[in-house]
């Protein structure tokens, strides 16, 4: 699975991107693998309530599914326009 | 309709003449430009963008489908550029057709509302100090609530 | 704030382009454009503008500035023509620019609901067979109520 | 006093503006006198909430009073934009 981080998330965990391998079931799964790697996840996933989700380039919500997911990518809110 | 991703400066008058000049039948056109601004108390010497590459396309392109669903629209235009901006320079537009006004201006501040808040764009402030990353006000994520 | 009345035809882009390279510190600059559209079933083959001078140039300038009363605007432009038109031609233009979007739409479509009811032109539509006055719309003096 | 007529109103009325001398009190004693004149001015005062009504160019009501104003406009409601 290819997960994206970006903005501050990216600086944080020091990633565009990897490959992860997982068995999780749902976003908040995969986010408590991630956490439990390395310090900088941890402080990247500190607060989910700052955070926004987005699989296979739509968003979601920390508890979907990933069954069948191959991309998912990790962003604070949005600040276009 | 036509969405544009793009790091290169756009010419808001330009895109705005051959908007208008593509139209059949619309009455109304409206335009929105975002445009690089000082902060409040100045010293701002760049804006940088980042965006997700796919997911950009896609969310606008679904933003402004939306936009021609609820309302009449003859045509609708969306640019919006990443990378680094300097101060004054011109961030995104978007464009708007449609018989009547009141759709016109609707759908321009509806693609707006939507573009600020669901569109995968990240600003950051680069001053003297160093970089700090915008952050999404809530009155953004309200101002959703009113479609 | 610039104010125009004129029979000429005006250039969207180039007035978009001026309005905007005019702007400091402003960030969100809306424009709205009035064109001559056909009748529902055709026909038409020209829309002549009548207005009268002197109150026309004061009605709009007080619709404008207290536009920039309510609102923090950076500046401001409304052209307007009159005389006989063709399909497919600009009518007339406003520009707004604000630091925040919400202020430069609101601005924009107040000039436009106080231009249709309160700024003295009269529109008439030229078809084959004669020439009709258009008719003011309900809808346009109750747009007056939500300011 | 001028007075002008702008749209179907000049067109029933068949002129754009005249002097008109009078001493008319108010807005709807001059549509009285203007009436009483000839049929063209009765049918184009034939319903007053067709009309608006100006004095010295600012948007004005038919109980109005005359004293002081140099021009009165008749016209329909506008339709600019």
């Amino acid at each position: 699975m290819e997960v994206l981080y970006f903005a501050w998330v990216r600086e944080r965990i020091g990633l565009p991107r990897e490959t992860v391998e997982t068995d999780a079931a749902t976003v908040a799964d995969l986010v408590e693998e991630l956490r439990a790697r390395e310090d900088r996840y941890a402080a990247a996933f500190a607060d989910l309530s700052a955070l926004r989700v987005a699989l296979d380039q739509d968003l979601s919500d920390f508890d979907a599914p990933l069954a069948g997911v191959r991309e998912v990518a990790f962003f604070p809110p949005m600040t276009g326009g | 309709m036509r969405i544009a991703v793009q790091t290169a400066a756009f010419d808001l008058g330009d895109e705005a003449n051959a908007f208008a000049a593509g139209l059949d039948g619309a009455g109304a056109v409206v335009t929105f430009t975002g445009v690089v601004r000082d902060l409040p108390g100045g010293g701002l010497q760049a804006m940088e963008i980042e965006h997700y590459p796919g997911m950009t396309e896609k969310a606008i392109t679904e933003i402004a489908t939306q936009a021609a669903t609820r309302w009449a629209l003859g045509d609708v235009l969306v640019i919006h550029r990443h990378g680094r901006l300097a101060l004054g320079e011109m961030i995104m537009m978007v464009a708007t057709a449609a018989s009547h006004r009141k759709d016109a201006f609707e759908a321009a501040e509806y693609l707006m509302d939507y573009l600020k808040s669901r569109a995968p764009f990240w600003k950051r402030e680069i001053t003297a100090e160093g970089a700090d990353w915008v952050a999404a006000k809530d009155a953004d994520e309200d101002a959703l609530e009113r479609w």
